[in-house]
């Protein structure tokens, strides 16, 4: 070990046999980490004032714990020369520690003073996230006082959104041209809430579908989300007095592989030339792929997804795009059930609160910027 | 012909066979297609099964039977079966009549989903881009900046409004929410032509490939 | 029983997660669920495998048009399978020199990046359809990509040189503060969305998944 | 006569408006193909992050040793592998001894493959130039599965991480690695990156913990969120894609496959702009025909 030393340092060649030991570490602390499950403990410390350069240049730190002030000290790690704090992993829950810093250099060691004592505790709430607790309260709480009014409340308004107001056409016309409907819930598991709205979506879709007497066709990417769709699809058939047409062949499994996936259903669309496809939920690159082949066989295609990375391809391809928020508020719009139109108001509650942060916040730091004010930043908040 | 040969024929041809698609649908594409599914499922299946079921289930009931066994304790490792009991359900539904119990485990999992991404979104799509669009209207000196920062803020507000959904888009509220449709648009356009050169990279990657490692044409 | 537990499962699960993201001893049931999740999709593929088995082995015993390509499908399902579970070395399959690798390098992978370079083709085409100058919003989006796309490669530099690359400063500039403005507006949306779509099913309001007869 | 021709250029200008896509497949395919069997230069400025890493190699005395890691695999190949090679030939060239190592499984397989070509080159190029020798000159350490975990324990101890390298000599008994111990025995990493681990988790474990020099070659897609790193410091520079992988070729005045690339893709973006082009020509022809 010492040999290996000896032949990265040359200087410690000249200077063997002085033997005056390094400066030791100063102002040595240790802190229990905040807002963890316990069980760490943050220990810092000042450099050796040899740290650096020369011949008692430090090579490394050692770091020794104990649960005695003066004795029974233990190496629990190390640490490059350089360093100043080094996190304890391994400390008990609501034990006393000491802890010292040894310096090791080529021409001999030191050791600190003692850091006060400390014990890792655990926290049971985690500050840090204090604002964010507040914030998904008040936004919850915004939807669920709208989904509670709109129970009572009449006639809520909503805005037109174009891309859902079209699924009825699509089927429409799926109908009248006896082609089938294919719907494509994105290529992610049911682990992502773009695939359980997707699969929503695919509810109300198959609904009209069992209605007009459409054709409906739904390859998947993952088994969950097969098993899913199955359930979905059923119960919308059932919903529709239909479910003597329903068949679980309806919705099948291809492969979990995302472009296999793709080129399975390139093949779907030009054999089949489906009137109308829907590509709902989480896409990757496979959306241009799906989408472009799609609009080659001449089919209306619906799009909606939260990838802000995909959304430029189904605006350039598709008909019609659901631009993130608008997937989330598909199924509420498509269902016109009140109670889920309420929620869509407590959301517009949450990007008032945004909205009114975001102006403050910017006119603050105007007039502290112009006039030299020191009003608070808003966005320390966070 | 060594093996290495073999392979890069075999991935030539199968290149090709996806490639004929551009054209029309082929048989020569059909079976690239095809096989390609059989593949791949296979692929996931083996990686499943390796990187999932052994080390999550397997590898954890297994430390817990050797507890059980060589010390006869009883470790925490057994909750995995919990797991594995969801699993099973699952499977069921391949036995009709109990099919219905997999809406439990998919009740597990739509829970999990909700409650995980609830706060995941909300911190860093919400709240870390809302403090990131704070910005000062005026940097004194700096027309650059100010403009820059200027652009953000009425971009992010306009584009915001957009989204309303239970107000009408008229009048004053209307014309934010329609500045905010062009930068949207302008988002777009520019992500896509941003794209352009990494997609462009692919196929060149494969035209490599083809002239270089399979028909050795360049070097 | 078939309605409730479904119901009260979901709504427990989630709230639970949400608790877990601001009282750390939770978080040992995050990361538990969050295994468990796995351990349910590692059973679960065994419906779809047989499914896609299923599909393809009908298509084979009715001779329906097509048919050896379902051969196709269930011989690559079977060949990567048997050599993935029981040729390649057991947790080490993916290490070079199995023949599991093998096949993943010379028919998984050209298949799959072929696929992929696709796009460059599709990307082509669609920008031609789509990017017109029909009205203002369609301008604004054919403006910014034929910037981005002409800023970024060095016909942008020939094109401007003579004015300090202009071009390609231009791209960045739209890429740094009007994309990202729009970006932004997006992501705040979508953030707004999830957290009312996870309150629907957390509160069984959108239960179409689990609450069939 | 004259009715003829003119409904001859409707039909030309219809059917501008909808050219049928395999056309343009067809001219796509062209555009970059053709490009690749010449050997051409292009006129490019070399930006500040490119010479940055240019800069960080080339001022590096004959001797010094140079830790690279691959963190990526074939998908990202196009990009990444261009600027490997380059990465070699710069290396080699300035006589720096070479350390890889990778934190995706098949990262060393691409350095194989990269230096594989890189040697093939100096053979039939330089004849006087001597091959670098394996153990001497350059060392491959394999895989180690870890990820960041990985980069933090190299930090203390390559052999915590490494007790071998790839062939499974220990590194005690590579002259290479003599005096070798933790990154302060390295001069200079560089990190080849197509996501995580990478980029990202060498700058927070190796250069904010360890202080290390770092550069990185890294996806287009993924060079945008380093730039914060180059501003800071914390990253001396970084090749974004394809387009860094060409500036950096040009700035060691070895012209390779990124430059010939870059030219496969200047062409092709200018069949996409010429097509569309031509379909708003068209579009504002039959619009205004109309009315």
């Amino acid at each position: 070990m010492v040999g290996a030393e000896d032949v990265t340092n040359p200087v410690a060649e000249s200077t063997k046999g002085i033997q005056t030991p390094p400066a030791p570490p100063t102002n040595v602390t240790a802190k229990d980490i905040p807002n963890d499950k316990g069980g760490a403990v943050t220990i810092s410390w000042g450099k050796s004032a040899d740290d650096g350069s020369g011949a008692k240049n430090v090579t490394k730190y050692e770091i020794l714990r104990s649960t005695k002030r003066d004795e029974g000290y233990e190496v629990i790690g190390n640490t490059v020369a350089g360093a100043t704090s080094f996190s304890d992993n391994a400390a008990e829950n609501k034990v006393l520690y000491f802890y010292k810093i040894k310096v090791l250099s080529p021409t001999g060691t030191a050791e600190s003073l003692p850091s006060a004592s400390t014990f890792a505790k655990r926290q049971w709430f985690n500050l840090s996230r204090l604002s964010l607790f507040i914030l998904s309260l008040v936004i919850g709480f915004a939807i669920l006082y709208f989904i509670e009014r709109a129970k009572s409340e009449k006639g809520l308004f909503i805005r037109r959104i174009a891309g859902l107001e079209a699924v009825d056409d699509a089927v429409g016309r799926a109908t009248e041209m006896g082609r089938k409907i294919i719907f494509v819930p994105g290529i992610m598991d049911m682990d992502s809430m773009q695939t359980i709205a997707a699969v929503t979506i695919l509810g109300r879709v198959a609904k009209l579908a069992a209605e007009y007497e459409a054709k409906l066709e739904v390859p998947v990417c993952t088994s969950l989300v097969m098993v899913t769709c199955r359930e979905v699809v059923k119960e919308a058939y059932l919903n529709a007095g239909r479910p003597d047409v329903y068949n679980d062949k309806m919705v099948y499994y291809v492969t979990n592989d995302q472009f296999a996936y793709a080129a399975a259903l390139d093949g779907l669309f030009l054999r089949e030339r489906p009137a109308a496809v829907f590509l709902q939920g989480q896409f990757y690159a496979e959306s241009l792929i799906l989408a472009e082949t799609a609009n080659s066989v001449g089919a209306i295609q619906i799009a909606g997804t939260a990838m802000p990375t995909q959304l430029p391809f189904f605006v350039a391809a598709c008909d019609y795009t659901l631009i993130g928020e608008e997937l989330f508020a598909a199924s509420a719009y498509l269902s016109k059930d009140p109670k889920l139109l309420g929620s869509l108001k407590g959301q517009d509650v949450g990007k008032f609160i945004f909205l009114l942060v975001i102006l403050i916040g910017a006119v603050f730091l105007t007039l502290n910027s112009v006039l030299g004010l020191n009003l608070p930043n808003l966005g320390r908040l966070f | 012909m060594n093996g290495e040969i073999i392979g890069v024929w075999i991935g030539a041809i199968l290149t090709l066979g996806i490639f004929s698609f551009l054209y029309k649908d082929n048989s020569f594409y059909k079976f690239s297609e095809a096989l390609f599914v059989g593949i791949s499922a296979g692929y996931w299946f083996v990686v499943t099964f390796w990187q999932y079921f052994i080390p999550k289930f397997w590898d954890n009931l297994s430390l817990s039977f050797h507890e059980l066994v060589v010390n006869g304790r009883i470790d925490y490792h057994w909750i995995y079966l919990i797991g594995g009991f969801f699993g099973v359900l699952m499977l069921l539904r391949l036995v009709p009549k109990i099919g219905w119990l997999s809406r439990w485990s998919l009740a597990f999992i739509v829970g999990t989903t909700a409650g995980l991404q609830f706060t995941r979104y909300l911190e860093s799509n919400g709240i870390r881009q809302v403090v990131g669009t704070i910005k000062p209207l005026v940097v004194g000196g700096n027309l650059g900046t100010s403009f820059g920062n200027i652009i953000i803020v009425v971009g992010t507000f306009c584009g915001l409004i957009y989204f309303f959904f239970s107000k009408e888009h008229k009048g004053a509220f209307g014309g934010a929410a329609r500045v905010g449709v062009w930068f949207l648009m302008i988002n777009f356009g520019a992500m896509f032509g941003y794209t352009v050169m990494s997609r462009m990279s692919l196929l060149i990657g494969r035209m490599d490939y083809l002239f270089a490692d399979w028909l050795k044409l360049i070097k | 029983m078939r309605r409730e537990v479904p119901l009260v499962l979901t709504a427990m699960v989630g709230i639970t997660m949400i608790i877990a993201h601001f009282i750390p001893p939770f978080n040992i049931l995050k990361d538990l669920f969050e295994d468990w999740f796995f351990i349910i999709a590692a059973f679960a593929i065994y419906l779809g495998i047989s499914n896609l088995i299923l599909v393809n082995g009908d298509k084979i015993y009715k001779k329906q048009k097509g048919w050896p390509f379902g051969l196709v499908v269930i011989l690559g399902f079977l060949v990567m399978t048997v050599i993935g579970l029981f040729f390649s070395g057991g947790t080490s399959f993916q290490d070079p020199g199995t023949p599991f690798y093998y096949l993943y390098m010379n028919v998984y992978y050209p298949l799959s990046a072929t696929m992929f370079a696709l796009l460059a083709f599709f990307v082509a085409s669609a920008s031609y359809r789509a990017f017109r100058a029909r009205n203002v919003e369609a301008t604004m989006l054919l403006l910014a990509a034929f910037i981005l796309m002409v800023g970024r490669v060095p016909i942008g530099y020939w094109f401007s040189d003579w004015l300090g690359d202009a071009l390609g400063k231009l791209a960045d500039w739209i890429m740094d503060f009007p994309q990202t403005a729009g970006q932004r507006a997006i992501m705040i949306g979508i953030a707004l969305g999830v957290v009312s779509s996870a309150l629907r099913v957390i509160l069984g309001l959108e239960r179409t998944y689990t609450s069939g007869e | 006569m004259d009715e003829m021709t003119n409904r001859e250029k409707k039909t030309l200008w219809e059917n501008l408006l909808s050219i049928d896509r395999r056309i343009i497949f067809i001219f796509i395919a062209i555009a970059i193909s053709l490009p690749l069997f010449f050997k051409t230069s292009l006129k490019m400025p070399v930006s500040p992050v490119v010479q940055g890493v240019y800069n960080a190699i080339e001022s590096l005395p004959a001797g010094s040793k140079v830790l690279i890691s691959f963190d990526f695999d074939p998908g990202s190949m196009p990009e990444l592998q261009p600027m490997a090679e380059s990465f070699f030939r710069h290396c080699f060239r300035n006589n720096l001894k070479v350390i890889i190592m990778g934190l995706w499984p098949q990262g060393p397989i691409q350095a194989n493959i990269a230096l594989d070509k890189v040697f093939r080159e100096l053979k039939e190029e330089e004849k006087a130039v001597k091959v670098p020798q394996y153990g001497i000159d350059y060392v491959n350490l394999g895989f180690t599965a870890g990820n960041e975990v990985v980069i933090d324990r190299m930090g203390h101890d390559f052999q915590e991480s490494y007790p071998a390298d790839a062939r499974g000599t220990p590194l005690s008994e590579i002259p290479l690695m003599q005096g070798v111990r933790n990154y302060d025995n390295v001069d200079l990493i560089i990190n080849l990156s197509a996501g995580y681990p990478g980029t990202q988790e060498w700058v927070q474990y190796a250069v904010d913990v360890f202080h290390v020099k770092l550069v990185a070659g890294n996806t287009a897609v993924q060079a945008p969120s380093m730039y914060p790193y180059v501003q800071t410091g914390q990253l001396t520079g970084v090749l974004g894609g394809m387009k860094g992988g060409a500036e950096y070729e040009l700035a060691l005045n070895r012209p390779a496959k990124a430059v010939s690339y870059m030219f496969s893709q200047a062409v092709a973006h200018v069949v996409i702009c010429l097509f569309i082009i031509i379909g708003n020509i068209a579009f504002f022809t039959m619009r205004k025909r109309k009315t």
